[in-house]
């Protein structure tokens, strides 16, 4: 049964190899290819699940060794894949949603001609993605890491001729680059210490080790998890990732690829259960992220990078619950599941409404929509329900649990990071609502409001912030747009996913299924908030009512501006991501520009002038000696009396010393 | 006598041939201080053999004159014949090569 | 007497040198061919020593050995280990796409008389450099191996200075100049160290007596030949600098720029790819060997050079407008890591050099000659005038993507591997210098990733309006090189099979052991 | 002392006429420079009585056959073990027949058969008045351009008087490093310099300068001569003697019964000193050692290049045996006063030749500063008074001669209206207008600047080896620093002749006939024999390596 495991990499491998290479010959059928491969790969995954349930829980891991890798000394890397509770749990969140997405955007890049190599794309993220959470070691998993990283780099940067787009996709890889010297650092130190890297023999041993080493290992994949779900200090390139396609955004930056932080951190679970201050630092990080994430969120118009700041936000929960320790694991995966559902839902319905709206991103251009997309309406909706926490949606069920186990976690810290949590929540169902009165509610703002051309990717406006080019498309735009709902392949996967967002939660939470479920590899144990869980509950309730109260207020009452107000000092921060990426590019851009000019110019003038400096030296010594040689005899006798002279006193010198 | 004053006398001669030859212009002159340097190298060799008392010197020196006396010949030619294609003898006329 | 393999390997290529040089200048194209055929059929014979070569058997095997100038103390000895076997494979598998991508490089200008052949003569000195190359890795006699050491300076002299890229934003006499001026400045850095070297070489005869690698080891291991330290210090410092000159190694680099600016890409490959692997490699063979106390005293040094390297090379190559130029400097930065992984003195570390070598080899080959197919028909080196390439040239640019996330080793691509061991490697025995060199990848990233959003993303220029995608002989070029970057990337396991057993021999020359990890060192 | 004493000494010289013994000439041994010698008498009586149509070929074949036949002579006392277990002192005393006279005497001929073949070309310039004409004056007596000198040149005159010249000095050459007595040695010295200075001033074209060369170098090289002579004359003064036994005998203080006079001057170092010092300064003039060395330069570039070829080969080979004979056998015992000063000499050789040949224009005068350059690479090997280091002069002096020759008739080819164009800018593209010349050239320069496989490589490599064993690792330092230097300009040639553009008005590389061809294709053919495959060469060079005392 666990040779299968291979094969659920090499579907979607064997898809992205045929669609890369296959040429222009395969445009017809590419991503009819790209979509049977992955769901292929589902259905391997379904079987394996099967089979898992068949046994007992303590023996469901399952094992598969290739070949080995990389073996030098006592390096000795292996391309091995393990295959537990945790693993399947992805496996079937990647394949099932990675199915869907692509059933999605057969419809959504359907006038797109490069179709063929979006799907290989897709097909290369599903396999890297897979092979993320299926390798046994760090080293493999590593190799997935990087290569969903570049996926989604030819991803975000799929239409590479917007310089926007291009920029972006460069941006996503460098950050992550930062994040993965911490993965790899992380690895040597583990090599270092335990003289392995694989899960198994590192996660026995760490009894042995010092726990400053664990605390170091600890943060190092810490930061490579920062890099990786968008999480403060390596937020800033989650937002501009968003000029990727939205299935893209859906499925890469919303439920897979930038959960996969939570899973490497839930992965060394032992690590971090012996590196306290680890874990500490963990639950600020995800503290910071989710009220960062939702305040951003708050203000952007840009329907996308709305909802991406949220994405940031719910992943700053996991990270927080991760950090919690065994109360907070299982939690973390949890909520990293329904997330999945529904954010992707929540990203297919954007991306419905663009397709309907030419492509328009600006919500402040949406507005009553309800009636033109009723499909989009409802699925979208629910998924709004789901993430806000309304009760007994998914989302109420995993956030919640989070909340508690914050508040559980004892002591001043349990205070401050349940009090941030409530408040996170607040802000969600604030942003959310806002979300949703701009672009179903409210009067028709599009009416006799020129937007972006016909479903022409090429041209798909680039976010405000890119200025003058956008607003020229804008412009160049025809008439108002038309809304209409998109085509039943795009919405049977939002119907889907929208069911999984209102259920997936009472499901797993009935009987902690879930929990169960987990537990064998995770390891669980149940907190006990100070306050009592039902409080909890009833606050997580309350808050949420309280933002979306707020929220109408502000956005349903009355009519929203075409044009954003001025806001806020903080409105306007959070518009420019709280000015962080300012920072970056006057401190890091800025600046490594001026290291990489002044380095040039002293490479030219000094390390090589040095070498030029020596030959021109001795041409103008050579220059000064050729004098010597005058043309005149005498002065040639007379060099060699002096010669002659300095021979025999040099001479009788040696003697008389 | 001591012997040993003709090698000064002929160190002096030698000296003087040498000073004539860096400092005056004529190629003949020069040619010819060359030529007192040659025998100023005759007379101590002279003086040696006298005071070793074997002939090896005086025949050397006999030697010097007939060399010298080659010299003559090719050096006259030579001067001789940049003498008729510069019209001068000056050594420091010859002076085309240089650097 | 077996038959001679190894020097076959070396002499085939430069008879075909002679042969392709005396094709009459009218047949210039079945000097091409005439050329191909020989660096292929050298490819067989290296493949014939890889087989023939057993990883777990003696240290140097295929030997062989014959007087040769008797007053020098010189034998003509070959024989090769696991890492010459690899570094032949490399150079001989190179060659063959080497001449094929500079198939039109050399057709001859105007300019010249009847008996001017510039076609013949380029391959003839590519074959000549590859003759050459092969026998300073068998070479396991001191004077032999520094004859060829040097010798090789006078082809990839002409080959530089004599070809460059047609077109020139300064117009061609410019070109030549600047040409020229690359010529001198790479033959005089490679040959002042060669000299400085060849000092030392004398030093080593006046102390040992003989050239013979296996002897003087074997006599500085028992103990029968004890050079005073200062003098084997300054041996190897003697030693040491050529080799750096030739990796290179900063602050002695600023040639390699130059060079490969000014050179044809093939040429540039040849450079990079093979001939600078001569240095690496003589720096594991020669230094480690010769000089075990010296080396282990000038390790620090050498590390910290070998960082500046790594993070001043990728900071350049982040500030070049020249796209040759920013290659250059990337490989100036990889030559870091593989030095850093040769003086790490570990299993890994050195493991992985030896990867290193051979993957850059392959990466930049990859890289190179994409940028050249790019360059050859826009006509500048320049960055700047180039944009929105992947929209005219797609599977340019995808080649010329795979050739960059090879330079920034991404995992699944061979350099991932040799890096990531020479950063282990290094990283066990030094923790801090290993922790730096890692930012050194974040770098890699960025330069590769400017270079490509610059010339292949954005709007598409008027000038790259119509650029032709890759033809049929590039495809054949680059094809084998991204399959092969993938394939000892997923399973290296071959080569580090054959390098392995090598590497231990010479880490027990420096009597040095991998540290042990703390779980195992604690009970 | 008394006059009857005088008086006895003159009766003892006046034997009785038949008691007189005649001196014993082992005439086999001296064969090589007798028939030399003798064919160059032979040859001034072709000049005097075979028509002149005739004599051209009369003295070129009269040469060719002489020095062929000379160098067959030594062979044939090689192989007679002359040069190792026979070796002797031969012409009672005078003359030393032994390894390295013997390998130079070699050396010497084989540059003198060259020397010939480049002197015989004739077919460089256009003929004049259907007359072939060579690279010298067709009446050097007459002036430049003037009536006498046409009408020369109609007449088709040609100075056929060179090849005698040539083996006169050949002759002399082939006594100087076997001379075993000081007057030997300077005899010698004037008979191979005065033919020097003569065929220098014989150039057809740029007479002025070939006449101002040979005043340059007659009146300095007269002037150095003067010099050794006195130093000679210190050195009999000190040892009462002129044989080279003697003198190091008395050097050492080994000599048998010392007359009071001799005790007397024996005590006088000064004496000694100063007369080796000066005697060795004659020889570091001929081979060019800077403070010395002015004159190279322009006598180089004023001579005709046939001439310059074969000087810069033979004199350097011949004036360095005669240097070896005299620090190795004469002058041992002084080696600790004479070593650091030849120290400071091979160095300040090295790089002022070296350093100044960076920025030099010509390309006959750049070979010379490049001669001045070996010329202290080779002093770096007799330093290291060493067997090693006398054969690795040897073999040095072997490889850079052939290479030497060679270069000067690759010169020879190059020209324009004016005759040879030695300007270096007219170098310019050379390799594309005739790029095997260009290649042959460039094998020559790399020879020059020692890369391997090639013979310069192999030399280099032997002298500093010899002196590094010798304890002089300074030089080896120093020399490879200055060979970094001199590769310098070596490269600038090459980039000139491959990697620049070819002037239009550029010069033609003219056809040689096959002497010139024979003379290029044997140094081509000895460069890269020597530099691939020396061993053979080295034994030799070791088998001659001693002395005869």
């Amino acid at each position: 049964m666990e040779n299968l495991i291979a094969l659920l990499i090499a579907a979607p491998l064997l898809g992205a190899a045929v669609l890369l290479c296959g040429g222009r010959r395969l445009d017809a059928v590419g991503h009819w290819i790209g979509t049977v491969l992955a769901a292929a790969s589902f259905v391997v995954g379904v079987v394996l699940f099967a089979d898992m349930l068949g046994k007992d829980p303590e023996n469901r891991a399952m094992h598969q060794f290739l070949f080995s890798w990389i073996p030098v000394g006592g390096f000795q890397a292996d391309v091995a894949f393990q295959l537990d509770q945790l693993s399947m749990t992805f496996v079937l969140l990647i394949t099932g949603v990675g199915s869907l997405i692509h059933v999605y955007s057969i419809g959504y890049m359907e006038h797109d001609e490069r179709r063929r190599r979006f799907f290989g794309y897709l097909n290369l993220f599903l396999a890297a993605m897979l092979l993320l959470v299926l390798a046994d070691n760090y080293l493999l998993l590593y190799v997935g890491w990087e290569g969903v990283g570049l996926a989604s780099y030819l991803l975000i940067g799929f239409w590479q001729h917007k310089p926007s787009a291009a920029t972006a996709a460069k941006k996503a890889f460098l950050v992550n680059r930062v994040g993965d010297v911490g993965l790899s650092i992380a690895i040597m130190l583990m090599f270092t210490t335990f003289g392995t890297f694989a899960f198994g023999p590192v996660l026995e041993a760490t009894g042995e080790a010092t726990e400053g080493k664990l605390t170091a290992i600890g943060l190092m994949l810490l930061l490579a998890a920062c890099g990786k779900s968008a999480q403060v200090p390596l937020q800033s390139w989650l937002g501009d990732a968003m000029e990727g396609p939205t299935p893209v955004s859906a499925l890469i930056h919303a439920a897979t690829m930038v959960t996969a932080g939570v899973y490497l951190i839930v992965r060394s679970a032992d690590i971090f259960n012996a590196a306290p201050d680890a874990q500490l630092v963990t639950t600020v990080v995800g503290a910071v992220t989710l009220l960062f994430g939702a305040i951003v969120g708050c203000a952007k118009d840009d329907i996308k990078k709305a909802l991406a700041g949220s994405t940031m936000s719910q992943i700053g929960y996991m990270v927080l619950a991760a950090g919690l320790g065994p109360i907070g694991y299982v939690f973390a995966i949890m909520h990293l599941v329904t997330h999945g559902f529904f954010k992707a839902g929540l990203f297919l319905g954007a991306g419905s409404v663009m397709h309907g709206m030419n492509d328009e991103v600006d919500m402040r251009k949406y507005g009553g929509l309800r009636t033109y997309m009723p499909i989009t309406f409802i699925t979208f909706g629910l998924g709004y329900l789901a993430i806000i926490g309304f009760p007994g949606l998914s989302g109420f069920f995993s956030k919640d649990k989070i909340i508690e186990a914050a508040f559980a976690k004892g002591g001043t810290e349990g205070w401050i990071l349940g009090g941030v949590a409530l408040l996170g929540a607040a802000i969600t169902a604030f942003y959310m609502t806002r979300v949703m009165l701009m672009t179903f509610f409210g009067e028709e703002r599009w009416r006799n409001q020129p937007t972006a051309s016909p479903a022409e990717p090429d041209v798909e406006p680039a976010a405000e912030h890119h200025g003058a080019a956008a607003s020229d498309h804008v412009a160049a735009a025809t008439g108002e747009p038309h809304p209409h709902e998109s085509p039943r392949v795009m919405t049977i996967p939002m119907i889907v996913l929208a069911v999984g967002s209102v259920f997936a939660g009472g499901f797993f939470s009935i009987g902690d299924r879930f929990i169960h479920w987990l537990e064998p590899v995770t390891g669980h144990a149940h907190g006990h908030p100070p306050i009592g869980a039902a409080a909890v509950t009833a606050s997580t309730v309350a808050v949420m009512v309280l933002g979306v109260g707020l929220a109408w207020l502000q956005y349903g009452r009355r009519p929203v501006p075409v044009v954003a107000p001025r806001g806020s000092l903080l409105t306007r921060a959070a518009r420019r991501d709280l000015y962080q990426d300012d920072f970056n590019h006057v401190v890091l851009v800025r600046g490594g520009e001026h290291l990489t000019r002044s380095l040039v110019y002293v490479d030219h003038t000094l390390v090589d002038g040095v070498v030029n400096g020596t030959a021109a030296g001795m041409g103008g010594l050579s220059g000064r000696l050729r004098r010597i040689q005058n043309g005149y005899a005498r002065s040639y006798a007379v060099s060699m009396f002096g010669g002659a002279a300095i021979l025999i006193a040099a001479t009788l010198l040696m003697r008389a010393v | 006598m001591n012997p040993v004053n003709y090698l000064y006398l002929a160190a002096l001669l030698f000296t003087i041939g040498a000073t004539g030859v860096l400092i005056r212009r004529n190629a003949i002159v020069v040619f010819m201080c060359v030529e007192l340097m040659l025998n100023a190298c005759n007379l101590a060799l002279v003086a040696f053999s006298r005071m070793h008392g074997n002939l090896d010197g005086q025949i050397i020196a006999f030697f010097t004159m007939v060399v010298a006396a080659a010299e003559v010949v090719v050096g006259l030619a030579i001067i001789v014949s940049l003498f008729r294609s510069r019209h001068s003898a000056s050594v420091d006329d010859a002076s085309l090569m240089k650097l | 007497m077996s038959f001679p393999l190894l020097t076959a390997t070396a002499v085939l290529p430069a008879l075909g040198a002679i042969a392709t040089a005396a094709v009459p200048a009218a047949r210039r194209t079945a000097a091409k061919w005439l050329a191909l055929i020989v660096s292929l059929a050298t490819l067989v014979l290296a493949a014939v020593v890889l087989v023939r070569f057993d990883p777990d058997g003696d240290r140097y095997q295929l030997t062989e050995s014959h007087a040769w100038i008797k007053d020098f103390g010189v034998r003509y000895e070959l024989g090769v280990d696991g890492i010459a076997v690899a570094m032949i494979a490399l150079t001989a598998l190179l060659i063959p796409f080497v001449i094929l991508a500079g198939w039109h490089d050399a057709d001859p200008l105007e300019t010249g008389s009847k008996r001017w052949r510039p076609t013949q003569g380029f391959f003839a000195l590519i074959l000549l450099v590859e003759a050459m190359v092969i026998i300073s890795f068998e070479a396991t006699d001191v004077f032999v191996f520094y004859i060829f050491f040097e010798a090789m300076l006078i082809p990839m002299y002409f080959l530089i200075g004599g070809f460059g890229d047609r077109a020139h934003e300064h117009g061609e006499a410019a070109a030549a100049t600047q040409r020229s001026y690359a010529a001198v400045k790479f033959l005089l850095y490679n040959l002042v160290g060669g000299l400085i070297m060849l000092a030392a070489v004398i030093g080593l005869y006046v102390v040992a007596g003989n050239f013979s690698l296996t002897q003087i080891a074997e006599a500085r291991a028992n103990g029968t030949l004890d050079m005073a330290t200062s003098t084997e210090r300054w041996l190897f410092l003697g030693f040491f600098f050529a080799f750096a000159v030739k990796a290179p190694l900063w602050p002695l680099h600023t040639w390699l720029p130059n060079a490969m600016q000014e050179s044809t890409a093939p040429v540039a490959v040849l450079i990079t790819a093979v001939v600078d692997k001569v240095g690496t490699f003589a720096m594991l063979r020669f230094c480690l060997q010769l000089f075990p106390e010296a080396s282990t005293w000038a390790t620090p040094a050498i590390l910290v050079l070998a960082l500046i390297s790594i993070i001043y090379g990728a900071l350049l190559a982040v500030g070049q407008r020249d796209i040759k130029r920013l290659v250059a400097y990337a490989s100036i930065s990889h030559f870091g890591f593989i030095i850093l992984g040769i003086f790490a003195m570990t299993s890994q570390g050195q493991s992985g050099a030896t990867l290193y070598m051979v993957n850059h080899g392959i990466s930049t080959a990859a890289l190179m000659l994409v940028a050249g197919f790019l360059i050859s028909r826009r006509g500048s080196r320049l960055i700047a005038d180039y944009g929105g390439v992947q929209k005219v040239a797609p599977v340019l640019a995808g080649t010329f993507l795979i050739g960059g996330l090879a330079t920034l080793s991404l995992p699944g691509l061979a350099p991932f591997v040799s890096e990531f061991l020479v950063l282990v490697g290094t990283f066990a025995r030094y923790p801090v210098i290993g922790i730096i060199a890692t930012v050194g990848i974040v770098l890699a990233a960025l330069y590769t990733l400017v270079l490509y959003q610059r010339t292949m993303t954005g709007p598409v220029k008027a000038e790259v309006e119509g650029m032709p995608d890759l033809r049929v002989r590039e495809l054949v070029v680059v094809a084998p090189l991204i399959a092969l970057l993938i394939f000892l990337g997923v399973y290296p396991k071959p080569v580090t099979d054959i390098v392995n057993p090598a590497v231990k021999q010479t880490l027990s020359d420096v009597q040095k052991k991998d540290p042990q990890p703390e779980v195992e060192a604690s009970k | 002392m008394s006059a009857s004493a005088v008086h006895s000494l003159w009766t003892t010289a006046a034997e009785p006429i038949d008691k007189i013994g005649a001196p014993d000439i082992e005439y086999g041994q001296l064969s090589p420079t007798l028939i030399v010698i003798g064919a160059a008498v032979l040859g001034v009586l072709v000049e005097a009585f075979v028509p002149r149509k005739s004599r051209y070929y009369a003295q070129v074949f009269l040469s060719v056959v002489a020095l062929a036949a000379a160098f067959a002579a030594v062979i044939g006392l090689a192989a007679g073990g002359y040069a190792t277990t026979k070796s002797g002192i031969v012409a009672m005393g005078a003359v030393a027949v032994d390894g390295p006279a013997l390998f130079l005497q070699g050396t010497i001929l084989l540059a003198g058969i060259l020397g010939v073949f480049t002197f015989a070309e004739r077919r460089l310039d256009p003929a004049a008045h259907g007359n072939r004409v060579d690279s010298f004056a067709a009446q050097a007596a007459s002036v430049p351009g003037s009536d006498s000198e046409k009408a020369a040149v109609k007449a088709g005159f040609t100075t056929t008087e060179v090849f005698p010249l040539l083996l006169f000095a050949v002759g002399g050459m082939l006594i100087f490093p076997a001379a075993n007595d000081l007057l030997t040695l300077f005899i010698a010295l004037e008979v191979f310099s005065l033919p020097l200075y003569l065929l220098c001033a014989v150039a057809r074209r740029k007479r002025l300068m070939s006449q101002e060369a040979a005043v340059k170098y007659f009146l300095l090289g007269a002037f150095a001569s003067a010099f050794t002579l006195f130093g000679i004359a210190l050195l009999y003064g000190y040892a009462g003697s002129v044989k080279y036994g003697t003198i190091a005998r008395v050097v050492d203080g080994t000599v048998g019964e010392v007359s009071p006079a001799l005790a007397g001057t024996m005590g006088n170092d000064a004496l000694l000193l100063i007369g080796a010092a000066m005697v060795v300064m004659g020889l570091l003039f001929k081979v060019g050692a800077v403070p010395f060395h002015m004159w190279t330069p322009d006598v180089y570039q004023g001579a005709p290049t046939p001439v310059t070829g074969f000087m810069a080969a033979a004199t350097k080979v011949a004036a360095f045996g005669a240097l070896l004979r005299l620090l190795y056998v004469v002058l041992p015992g002084l080696r600790w006063d004479w070593r650091p000063v030849m120290w400071a000499v091979a160095i300040v050789t090295m790089l002022g030749g070296a350093i100044v040949a960076i920025t030099q224009t010509d390309i006959k005068r750049l070979l010379a500063y490049s001669s001045i350059a070996h010329a202290g690479f080779i002093l770096a090997g007799v330093i290291a008074t060493t067997p090693d280091g006398v054969s690795s002069v040897l073999f040095y002096l072997g490889a850079y001669s052939f290479v030497t020759i060679g270069a000067f008739a690759v010169v020879t080819l190059v020209r324009d209206a004016g005759g040879e164009a030695t300007h270096l800018s007219k170098w310019a593209g050379l390799g594309r207008r005739s790029p095997l010349v260009a290649a042959v050239f460039a094998v020559f320069l790399l020879a020059f600047a020692g890369i391997p496989l090639t013979s310069g490589f192999a030399g280099k490599f032997a002298v500093f080896k010899a002196a590094a064993e010798g304890g002089a690792g300074g030089i080896v330092v120093v020399g490879v620093i200055s060979s970094a230097i001199a590769a310098f300009f070596y490269i600038r040639v090459i980039v000139l002749m491959f990697f620049s553009e070819p002037r239009p008005e550029g010069p033609t590389v003219a056809v040689p006939s096959p002497l010139t061809m024979t003379a290029i294709g044997v140094g081509v053919a000895v460069t890269l024999v020597l530099g691939v495959a020396p061993q053979y060469f080295l034994d030799l060079a070791s088998q001659a390596g001693v002395f005869v005392r």
